[in-house]
């Protein structure tokens, strides 16, 4: 018995973990304004990452590490979005950092540390990896979230987050022995296995539920969602855009991983839970996001419903609805990047936009900017033209081809009331007078990606076969 | 020469990439802008002509097909085709974006070029509206109607754009994305989303209705039908002139045209269960409308009042020829007269709201208000102007020899055939729409001199003038002479019908 | 016998598990939480985990503790304030504790879970309990155990990044600077003119530096 | 003779000691961690319980990982409370709702 | 031969198209000209049809001008039927709208006195005047020519429209802004039932062409249809029904009414021409047309008589107490049209088309002569600030009494051929209805008598009491005015005495109009025919005659003899007075009952169904409720981290529960 693994397979994970500690040293030693040398090693890293992973993994079909550790299409996709929407984190997040003096390495350090994490998560096939995937991640991302250490709001939230977060990984770890209870064993594959044939095991259907609302607290799923909108507001604008991108695949991963890949046999049990997830956090994203004036606050509660959708997909347990929830997922991060940039694209009177009023008179100013926040709002009420589109109908899709036609439509429906606080953005940004200073203060290079942002959900909006297909082919 | 080329497709890309490049040039040159404004409306119009003309006027089928693979992991394609229902309706639009270009020319002076270009797009979208052949192409397209539109309203709209931009939003987008669930569903049944493999799939009974009632929560919202008409006046009266133009014309008939193209044939047997409702409805638009019509104060709420009596007479033309083939089979006279007169309304009320609009506009631009008790005695300065009013007017009230006329005269005709009440109700607008539209004009145009800012009036200028003219004279070639639009749509509705009835008998 | 012990250590163990949570001094509940690892640790070498019973002593009570101690002793705070409205909320937030005690209890103390037990092998029994994870750690937990390293290089580097401040009034030497230092830098060469001529230009934003 | 419900209530007992901690805790945020180590402490139990009873190493390796990880977390929540009570002076858990709505 | 039919409605149209839209270059000579020409064009070849129809043997013409539109299956068509009726009708609108445009030279020649100051709209008045009038001729032949239902309603429209267009004219003045726009909508009442009576022939005889809707009805005489469930009728009653509704809206017959008098706000030549000769005789040829329709409908034609006697009895009434010159004269004018339609609805079309044609003409004459002294009289209508104007107006006082004479029915005028004949028809019949019928035309003779003369003594005799400015002016009007008053007075005087052989009692109408064996009261007074002077002596043995004779001594002895003692009986006899110069309240009902009732219910409708319920309570009412709940999560979302705690506890445990509920069966 050889327990030498193959690490070539887990060459990704490798560079990534090897490029955090050059990181973590290029940044003390190497001399350079505002940690560019970190910020341009960091870019690099996803990049060869990238390139990496799908060099070595896709289409294929091995595990290594003791089976520890899977290679195949599906964490092939969940890690390119994830380094596609780590890059653009940090792309958006450079110049506010700088403009806040908060720029250090660590920043990068930690998201790096974040991406790892994800990138565990989404190669998972034990317990134990997707525990410490998790973990890794979710520090990460505390130790983010609390990142302005001369910010009230910012420690306040971190330590709601940190809490929450560590209770939900507690009910997690709970629902993870009874799981290793009930089937003796830690690897996915396995556990699979006595599902399928055990479909009574109580211990698993018992840990099930606690599983569940791990995932749904990473999703931000009702009522596991309260750290949504206080670690949204809270955190610097950086860490928002970052948190509420990439982790929603990740959450996808643990998603697939745990539930999709380790307890599909229990899809009857999960489902009706997620059913009910599925609901309220429909109605309470929407609902509560109506009557929000902070932007930073509406796109968390925004984020609520979203996660709504991505659940419903995944609800339907068959391939075409991982698909679709993955779809979305990716699709919603490009989308949320690209809303959450725009507040640190515009100042108003020498401050990030706060409120949802800041925005007034944008079309009369810079017109551009307004299109794209267009484009962006109307992504996320689900305009056709728009990508948010197709991940709604995927979805609907998904969910309509498993006999779920009434939640599909109480899930459209529940998006319309969303189309209102979209709408009410758009109004303030297109219909109000301009008052006061409302300037743009990014650089040439920030909005050019925030434009090819937009212009990607538009573009992905009219053609957006490829990216569905890669996410069927994911998940055949 | 125009037999290869893709024109569905051209129709439907010229215009959006026109308003891309208007929107490209900025506003520095409004002067540039208007121009090629104009020249994309009228050179889309010009490409629409070979639709009409080389159109195969013997035959149900789909003409014009251009097909593509657009996103074949769902068999989604870029499917376009026109018959008889739709090909009026294009032709229509590309005509009536001419008038909305010119009517925006001067009076737009805020950012004219994305004005131009909302616009643009906006046309090009609803011709994707009438040409799609595939089920999500056409759901795509009829929700991004929506967005210009907003726009329209909400930046060169009235004062009270807001609420009434954001309704219009809301109230149409509640109801088509219900639409979406029954489309997919469609496609769970049959595995395609190309609109023709719908036809006489056989659904069972429970899911025709439901699929009905996602259909007509967005067509009905579209058309619009009381009760979720509510939107249409506060619309109006916000828009500006072009977007009214827009919504009367064009945007009413994609409703009216959902129900021939989905609602009908695919769900043949829910239609004919529910028809009662339908025209039970549609003669609520008729005579409540037309009542509340009458008491308006304000002409471009009044004439959305009257677009929405006017649009129930063509629902009510779609869904009384049940009545009609149930007792008589599919060659009794009367259903397809209906069904007929229900598009020729259609067409004909592109061309008299459309006109009404364009009328209070030009008020409008010169005294900046809409309400009636403002005006008065305006005949005295602007004669010209008066007599085109009065001719609109008249074709409003469904005057014979006026394109007004057609429509009604078939439906109340058809409708005859059903039953007497139905006819009898439906008539009722000939002296409601004749009451509150030449209220209007006497309060407005008649009578003395009201007050110092009347006494002011200039007569209507060149622009305005060709303008108007050119809608009189369709007005008055399609009252008199609506034989060509009839020989189009009739092989259509004709197998529509034959398909209606062979899935109810 | 064994069943006792294990009564008592569990008694214990929940009575300290308790006070950690109601007690009102943080200082209180940590050491109730000391008390509650040792007992969680007896429990544990009465399940034949004595690798891990005796690193939780070690790990827990000598490291974590003392770092939530020394926390808790940093962070000056204000005892009497705490606690307003405890009692307010004391009977629902019972009520829902003991719903959910109830249903785990409900399925966690059926008979049907000993049915597991039964089906078990004994593979602990080779070797001492130490050893047997000392063999897998390296081998078939590689993977984890070297992303476990990567937590808590995770965790330093957050630590520090959170809580060690640069303070402002503080004098210190910069080696590296030092040694890049060039001549350039230190010495400013001036030109003087034989006659002097009032010239506000370059020369004398230059002199402040 | 110790039965492996025994293991899994008494788990299951200070998990809920544990969750009450939390939710019921209005006072030092300190506590909070504390019950978090609670909730943990009592997952491991399990593990170990369920490792004894299937016999298989697992579990306890398992456990392992949560003590590492455990600590980690704890050395990052206090951290994150040392900045909170840096910025805000309080660590009185009734005191956080700048944020709320 | 029958290429030139075409021209008929066409050469008023050019004219009309040239004088409308570009009066403004070819000026007012140009416009009257050319409206001229083209009338006199159609009225030359009308009469040319009338007589190649009836001395010349030509068959009766029915062809198609183009096909409108083919919808499904049935042909809609604009197409022409030539007979001697439809010939009658041309010749005799033709002739009075030639008239009348000549009239009209003289009579808008000062028009721009009748426009407020700066009023572009009465830059080209004149032209625009005569463009509607051509416009008017155009639209009553394309009615009277018709061989098809759209048609004949498109043309039954177009009169109304220009009729809405004349009577606002002068649409500066309230008055005639109101009047119009009555008009308009009283015919549009008229118009529904109409729509619906052509939507009845098409439902179930499946054409719009009349011969074979004529053929259909005649194939299935019995059908039926059923508008209340469980009650059969007759489709042909209730389409020839519907049909009337239309006709008297158009021929202002009661309760449709009362536009009619509203009506004279229009400049005079259209009241002479449209509200008296032709427009308003369109109801009674469309009956005559629809003749075979009728027939086999006795509950139809019972119908037709009783409103037609009503009519013509009640409206002449209020006659007596107008003070209007013009609105005696369209009083006169209902009560007449009372007649005809008491004529068809006895069976006697041939009478009633009769009737018809001689009313055209002197009626046309006393609104022209009214006309004369209105412009003698600067626009004063007031009949009680005029007298003694014989001296001053010689032909039009001339005229006028021809006009009175042949209206009243003096033995040897042509009205008295005609009417007489009605009345004689009437009492014939044994129609339900009939026996009322004839007495009311009866006494309506001698209302008429008394109207007329009324009028004439007031105005030409008597006293003068205009002012003096007005009498220095007064003076007989040109000849563009007196000579079309004479070649009126010739027809109206010596038409009856020449046609009534021929057409009530010879094969005149032909095939035109047919009455069934049954219900031919005209071939009764035919089969005693010796000839007219016999006809006319046997008129001397009938009440009629006297009946006259005393309306027109009762009005020389109360207007020129004694001219206290009006007053004195308005005093005694004032709640009658008060009925008659009411109207019988007919303008209230309308005008607070349906008009005002209706925009009260317009009002009702708007503000609580669709601003209060539907956008108050169910659109805006949701998004209310949503926001309500909205604040609710907001409170939800405290803030604090043990409530957020608490709430994912709850999510566990209820996800929980419904595990363990599950296991235990608890659901």
């Amino acid at each position: 018995m050889s327990f030498m693994p193959d690490f070539a397979l887990a060459a990704p994970e490798i560079w990534v973990a090897a490029m955090i500690c050059i990181v973590l040293v290029a940044d003390l030693f190497v001399p350079g304004k505002n940690s560019a040398t970190s910020y341009y090693l960091t870019l690099l890293t996803l990049a060869v990452a990238a390139w990496l992973t799908i060099d070595a993994q896709w289409g294929a079909e091995a595990m290594t590490f003791s089976d520890m550790y899977i290679a195949d299409s599906l964490g092939v996709v969940l890690k390119v979005a994830i380094y596609g929407l780590a890059a653009l984190a940090f792309v958006y997040s450079r110049d506010s950092l700088i403009r806040n003096k908060l720029m250090m390495g660590e920043f990068f350090v930690l998201g790096l540390f974040a991406v790892l994490g994800m990138m565990v998560l989404s190669s998972a096939n034990s317990l134990l990896t997707i525990y410490v995937g998790l973990e890794m991640f979710s520090l990460a991302m505390y130790a983010l979230v609390a990142f302005n250490r001369n910010s009230g709001t910012s420690a306040e939230a971190a330590l709601k987050y940190f809490v929450l977060g560590a209770l939900s990984s507690g009910i997690l770890l709970y629902g993870m022995s009874m799981v290793y209870g009930g089937t003796g064993s830690l690897d996915l594959g396995e556990i699979a296995a006595v599902a399928a044939a055990d479909g009574d095991n109580i211990l698993l259907l018992f840990g099930l539920a606690f599983l569940i609302v791990g995932v749904a607290f990473k999703f931000g799923a009702v009522p596991f969602h309260m750290w949504i909108p206080d670690v949204y507001q809270g955190a610097p604008t950086p860490v928002t855009l970052y948190l509420g991108t990439a982790p929603k695949v990740a959450s996808v991963a643990l998603f697939m991983r745990l539930i999709g890949d380790g307890l599909g046999a229990f899809a009857d049990q999960w489902q009706t839970m997620l059913i009910v997830l599925v609901i309220l956090s429909l109605a309470v994203g929407n609902i509560a996001a109506l009557v929000q004036t902070n932007f930073k606050r509406l796109l968390a509660y925004s984020t609520v419903s979203h996660v709504g959708f991505i659940l419903l997909g995944l609800m339907a347990g068959t391939e075409e609805g991982y698909a679709a929830g993955l779809f979305y997922a990716v699709t919603y991060g490009i989308t949320a990047a690209g809303a959450f940039a725009m507040v640190m694209l515009l100042q108003r009177d020498g401050h990030e936009i706060g409120d949802i009023s800041d925005l007034r008179g944008l079309f009369q100013r810079h017109g551009w900017s307004a299109l794209v926040l267009l484009l962006l709002m109307f992504s996320m009420t689900g305009i056709p033209g728009t990508v948010g589109f197709y991940a709604k109908l995927l979805v609907i899709q998904a969910a309509v081809n498993v006999g779920h036609i009434w939640l599909a439509a109480l899930a459209i429906v529940f998006s319309v009331i969303g189309g209102f606080y979209y709408l009410k953005v758009l109004k303030v940004a297109f219909f109000d007078k301009p008052e006061g200073e409302l300037e743009m203060v990014a650089p040439g290079g920030y909005r050019a990606v925030l434009a090819g942002n937009g212009l990607a959900v538009l573009l992905l909006g009219l053609f957006p076969q490829a990216l569905i297909a890669v996410c069927m082919a994911a998940l055949a | 020469m125009f037999a290869d080329w893709p024109l569905l497709s051209l129709l439907v890309w010229l215009p959006i990439f026109g308003g891309l490049v208007l929107l490209a040039i900025g506003d520095r040159m409004p002067g540039i802008v208007r121009g090629l404004a104009l020249a994309v409306s009228v050179a889309t119009f010009l490409l629409s002509l070979p639709l009409w003309t080389g159109f195969d006027r013997g035959t149900a089928d789909m003409q014009f097909v251009e097909f593509a693979s657009w996103i074949p992991a769902f068999d989604i394609n870029y499917y376009l085709g026109v018959d008889g229902i739709s090909m009026p309706l294009i032709v229509l639009t590309t005509f009536s974006m001419i008038f909305v270009v010119l009517a925006g020319w001067k009076v737009i002076t805020y950012k004219p070029h994305a004005y131009m270009a909302a616009f643009l797009i906006m046309e090009g979208i609803m011709v994707g509206v009438f040409a799609a052949m595939d089920a999500i192409l056409f759901y795509v397209f009829w929700e991004a109607m929506l967005v210009p539109m907003f726009i329209i309203i909400g930046v060169w709209g009235g004062p009270n754009r807001i609420y009434a931009t954001i309704k219009f939003f809301l109230y149409t987008f509640l109801g088509s994305v219900l639409m979406l669930v029954a489309l997919v569903y469609l496609r769970f049944q049959t595995g395609s989303f190309t609109i023709a493999d719908y036809y006489g799939i056989g659904l069972p009974f429970e899911a025709q209705l439901l699929i009905f009632i996602a259909f007509l929560a967005a067509f009905a919202v579209k058309v619009p039908m009381w009760p979720v008409h509510t939107w249409l006046p506060d619309a109006h009266v916000e828009a500006p002139t072009g977007g009214s133009v827009i919504l009367a014309a064009i945007m009413l008939k994609v409703g009216a045209y959902g129900f021939l193209r989905f609602s009908l044939p695919i769900t043949p047997e829910a239609s004919l269960a529910l028809d009662g409702l339908m025209i039970a409805l549609s003669l609520i638009a008729i005579v409540y409308i037309g009542l509340v019509a009458m008491v308006q104060e304000d002409m471009k709420k009044l004439i959305a009042y009257s677009s929405i009596a006017h649009m129930g007479i063509v629902t009510l033309g779609i869904f009384v020829v049940f009545t009609i083939v149930l007792r008589d089979g599919p060659d009794g006279t009367g259903a397809l007269l209906a069904m007929e007169g229900a598009m020729v309304q259609m067409i004909s009320h592109g061309f008299v709201s459309a006109a009404m609009f364009l009328c209070v506009g030009v008020l409008y631009d010169r005294m900046h208000s809409r309400r009636i008790a403002d005006y008065g005695g305006v005949v005295h300065r602007m004669p010209v102007f008066t007599g085109f009013l009065v001719l609109f007017a008249m074709a409003n009230a469904g005057l014979p020899g006026t394109a007004g006329f057609v429509g009604e005269f078939m439906v109340v005709l058809g409708s005859f055939k059903a039953n007497f009440w139905y006819a009898f109700l439906a008539a009722t607008s000939l002296i409601l729409a004749a009451a509150f539209t030449l209220w209007m004009v006497k309060r407005v145009a008649y009578g003395p001199v009201a007050n110092e800012q009347v006494a002011a009036l200039e007569d209507l200028d060149g622009r305005e003038f060709f303008i108007l003219a050119v809608l009189a004279i369709a007005t008055l070639a399609l009252g008199l002479y609506p034989a060509p639009l009839v020989e189009v749509i009739e092989p259509t509705l004709e197998s529509l019908l034959e398909s209606v009835y062979l899935s109810v008998s | 016998m064994q069943l006792i012990i294990f009564y008592v250590f569990a008694a214990v163990l929940l009575f300290a598990g308790a006070m950690v949570v109601s007690s009102r001094n943080p200082v209180h509940a940590a050491m109730f939480l000391v008390l509650a690892f040792f007992n969680g640790a007896a429990l544990w070498l009465l399940a034949e985990a004595e690798f891990l019973g005796v690193a939780l002593v070690l790990v827990y009570v000598g490291a974590v503790m003392v770092l939530f101690l020394f926390v808790v002793m940093m962070l000056d705070i204000n005892v009497s304030s705490m606690r307003q409205g405890f009692a307010r909320y004391l009977p629902i937030g019972i009520a829902v504790a003991a719903v959910m005690v109830l249903e785990m209890i409900l399925v966690l103390g059926s008979d049907q879970i000993n049915v597991v037990a039964a089906t078990a092998g004994g593979e602990t029994a080779v070797g001492s309990n130490i050893r047997a994870i000392g063999s897998v750690l390296y081998t078939v937990y590689l993977y984890p155990f070297e992303l476990a390293a990567m937590i808590l290089l995770l965790a330093i580097i957050a630590a520090i990044l959170l809580t060690h401040r640069r303070r402002g009034g503080t004098k210190h030497q910069d080696p590296t600077a030092q040694a890049k230092v060039r001549a350039e830098d230190r010495v400013r060469l001036v030109q003087m003119q034989a006659v002097q001529r009032r010239q506000p230009s370059n020369n004398e934003a230059g002199a402040k530096e | 003779m110790i039965e492996l419900s025994h293991y899994l209530v008494l788990g299951a007992l200070l998990f809920s000691i544990g969750v009450a901690g939390i939710f019921m805790n209005r006072k030092n945020a300190i506590v909070l961690l504390m019950s978090i180590e609670l909730i943990l402490l009592s997952v491991n139990i399990n593990f170990i319980g369920f490792s004894h009873f299937l016999g298989d190493l697992a579990g306890q390796v398992f456990v392992f990982f949560v003590l590492t990880v455990a600590a980690a977390e704890a050395a990052i929540g206090l951290a994150i409370l040392v900045v909170v009570f840096r910025n805000r002076s309080t660590i009185n858990v009734g005191d956080l709702d700048s944020m709320k709505g | 031969m029958e290429n030139y039919y075409i021209w008929i409605p066409l050469a008023p149209l050019l004219g009309a198209i040239i004088a409308g839209l570009g009066g403004k270059w070819i000026g007012r000579a140009g416009a009257h000209t050319v409206t001229i020409l083209g009338v006199a064009v159609s009225c030359v070849l009308s009469l040319m049809t009338l007589y190649q129809q009836y001395w010349g043997g030509a068959e009766p013409y029915n062809g198609t001008v183009y096909t409108w539109a083919v919808a499904d299956g049935i042909n809609i068509e604009v197409g022409f039927l030539i007979d001697r009726l439809t010939a009658v009708m041309m010749s005799v609108v033709t002739f009075v709208s030639l008239m009348v445009h000549v009239y009209t030279i003289g009579y808008m020649a000062h028009d721009e006195e009748n426009w407020p100051a700066g009023s572009r709209a009465g830059t080209n008045s004149y032209q625009r005047f005569f463009a509607y009038i051509a416009l008017f001729t155009f639209s009553m032949l394309m009615l009277v020519m018709a061989n098809n239902f759209m048609q004949l309603f498109f043309g039954w429209e177009a009169v109304g429209l220009v009729s809405y267009l004349l009577i606002g004219f002068w649409s500066a003045r309230p008055s005639a802004v109101f009047a119009n726009l009555k008009a308009f909508l009283v015919n549009r009442v008229g118009d529904f039932g109409f729509l619906l009576g052509i939507g009845a022939l098409l439902a179930f005889y499946g054409s719009l062409d009349y011969l074979e809707i004529f053929d259909a009805a005649r194939a299935q005489p019995g059908l039926t249809m059923e508008i209340f469930p469980g009650v059969a009728w007759s489709v042909v009653t209730v389409a020839c029904i519907l049909l009337f509704v239309g006709a008297m809206g158009k021929s202002a017959q009661a309760p449709l009414h009362v536009w009619l008098p509203d009506s004279m706000e229009g400049p005079t030549p259209i009241s002479a021409l449209i509200h008296a000769a032709t427009m308003v005789t369109a109801g009674i040829f469309m009956v005559a047309r629809m003749s075979p329709l009728y027939e086999m409908s006795e509950v139809a034609l019972s119908v037709v008589l009783v409103i037609g006697a009503i009519t013509a009895f009640f409206m002449g009434l209020i006659g007596i107490v107008q003070n209007d010159i013009k609105r005696v004269v369209a009083y006169s004018t209902l009560s007449q049209l009372g007649y005809m339609f008491v004529a068809l609805g006895a069976s006697a079309y041939a009478a009633g088309v009769f009737h018809l044609v001689t009313h055209a003409f002197f009626k046309a004459l006393l609104f022209l002569a009214a006309g004369s002294v209105i412009i003698a009289m600067h626009h004063e209508q007031d009949m009680r600030k005029m007298g003694g104007l014989k001296k001053y107006m010689p032909i039009t006082y001339w005229t006028m009494l021809l006009g009175s004479l042949a209206l009243i029915g003096t033995p040897f005028f042509s009205g008295f051929y005609s009417k007489d004949a009605i009345i004689e028809a009437v009492g014939a019949s044994d129609r339900i209805g009939s026996t009322f019928a004839y007495w009311a035309v009866l006494l309506g003779v001698f209302v008429t008598a008394l109207y007329s003369f009324r009028l004439f003594f007031l105005v030409f005799h008597g006293k003068e009491r205009m002012d003096e400015h007005t009498r220095s002016h007064l003076r007989e009007s040109p000849l563009v005015v007196t000579v079309p008053l004479i070649l009126l007075a010739i027809p109206s005087v010596l038409l009856g005495l020449y046609a009534i052989e021929p057409m009530l009692f010879g094969d005149f109408f032909a095939d035109s109009i047919y009455v069934d064996e049954a219900n031919d009261v005209l071939a009764v007074i035919g089969s005693h025919w010796e000839g007219v002077l016999a006809f006319t002596l046997h008129a001397l043995a009938t009440p009629t005659l006297y009946f006259a004779a005393a309306g027109v001594l009762v009005a020389w002895f109360l207007y020129l003899k004694q001219p206290d003692l009006p007053a004195l009986i308005r005093q005694r006899a004032k709640p009658v007075y008060k009925v008659l110069e009411s109207k019988y309240w007919w303008d209230e009902i309308y005008q607070y009952g349906f008009a005002g009732g209706g925009r009260a219910l317009g009002y009702v409708l708007w503000k609580l169904g669709d601003v209060a319920i539907i956008d108050g309570l169910l659109v805006n009412g949701t998004a209310r409720s949503i926001g309500r709940a909205a604040g609710v999560l907001r409170r939800v979302q405290s803030g604090y981290l043990y409530h957020y705690a608490f709430a994912m506890i709850i999510g566990l445990l209820l996800l929980l529960t419904f595990y363990v509920g599950g296991l235990k069966g608890w659901f």
